[in-house]
């Protein structure tokens, strides 16, 4: 197994190996989210995706995530493993695994993790249509990044 | 030199993952404005330095590498 | 692969199984609930966990749980296994998986899934401690049961 | 005859997973009475009629089972 609590593979995830890495003694309650390729977004058909990344920071942007949860939440573990290259509709692209002793934080600590995958992970997405191809961005509607870095980011340096 | 990594569209729009600035030190606004004036590269984006998001009146100096990320999508 | 939805088995469960059906190709997420069982519960250490059902009725019970969600959360498919028997520290005692188009729905749905579960599932756990063992009940503190039944559960007859 | 299903410390009073009831039609409540009379079986738990929940004032009739419940604790 994989130790390493913060991955972007170019291979299939595992649900199972990103769950286990969190399951702990002190722990009662574990979430995951797995997020899969869907065939239609506001009625137009996906035939495939491809996800880029930039690894290394990719990487360091997703233990900052964890960082984060663990402030917010203490008690909290997190595994997040997200993937990069072709992938088809079902397949698993991202799995994000947080356990805690309770479980009403694993639901919260979880969903915080999406978001933020959202906001600041440097991984893109480019959709393949019937007719034509597009890199996605800016799901979320921020618009804009004035500063230059995405919201409520603040460097450790 | 300073190397400047492309992601997504923007490696669509240079041609190449990795182009490179020969200069020794400059802001993140003025490397923007030298990819503008090289190739078109424009719009919403945030900027790394050595992958951490930087401000445009950061400085970069020779041998750093610098990411343009456009608005992520993963997830 | 057991393509029953709504589970109670006294073997190991799989994660992998369990999320399997309900990944479709409209779906873009799923949430997992995974209940493990933990060491310390208010300071006292458990040393393991027995799980008794009332299988049948159980199933049906947690069916019906899958139903209120889908009348809630129309797009949503749901599925539940549920162990039995001895578990030790770790150990997985329930799967709640839930697949919906859009993420914050399969949170939602997933969280509505493990509190009816602990309202209305013929379940029950015995805690066993260094000093002893106890059938525990009423976690959530509902309190009496004055109409015999639980709250929000009606006939469908 | 009713049978009624025993299980977790319900099961430990009655020394039984299953106990029957001679009778042709009672109330739950009537049969609540009897079990308590029988095997001091009290306190707060539901009724389950042919695994359905049921209320205090519904008739349970010869060859029905009855499932005492008492508070769950799964998940």
């Amino acid at each position: 197994m994989n130790e390493k609590l913060f991955i972007i593979t170019d291979q299939p995830i595992s649900v199972e190996e990103v769950t286990a890495k969190v399951i702990r003694r002190e722990a009662g309650a574990v979430t995951n989210f797995i997020g899969t390729v869907r065939e239609f977004t506001k009625g137009k058909r996906t035939l495939y995706l491809e996800y880029e990344a930039y690894p290394a920071m990719a990487e360091k942007q997703l233990a900052r995530i964890g960082a984060e949860i663990q402030e917010r939440w203490p008690d909290a573990v997190t595994a997040i493993t997200h993937r990069t290259g072709r992938l088809d509709i079902s397949d698993v692209a991202v799995v994000i695994a947080v356990s805690t002793p309770h479980r009403k934080d694993a639901y919260d600590a979880n969903e915080y993790a999406i978001e933020r995958i959202k906001q600041m992970v440097p991984i893109w997405k480019k959709e393949h249509w019937e007719d034509g191809e597009q890199w996605i961005g800016d799901q979320l509607e921020i618009g804009r990044y004035p500063s230059g870095r995405p919201e409520g980011v603040v460097n450790r340096d | 030199m300073i190397n400047v990594l492309c992601f997504a569209h923007i490696k669509e729009l240079t041609g190449a993952e990795k182009v490179q600035i020969q200069q020794d030190e400059m802001t993140v606004e003025q490397l923007l404005n030298e990819l503008n004036y090289r190739y078109g590269v424009s719009g919403d984006f945030m900027v790394a330095v050595n992958e951490e998001y930087a401000d445009k009146e950061d400085i970069v100096k020779s041998g750093d590498t610098v990411a343009i990320i456009p608005p992520v999508s993963g997830g």
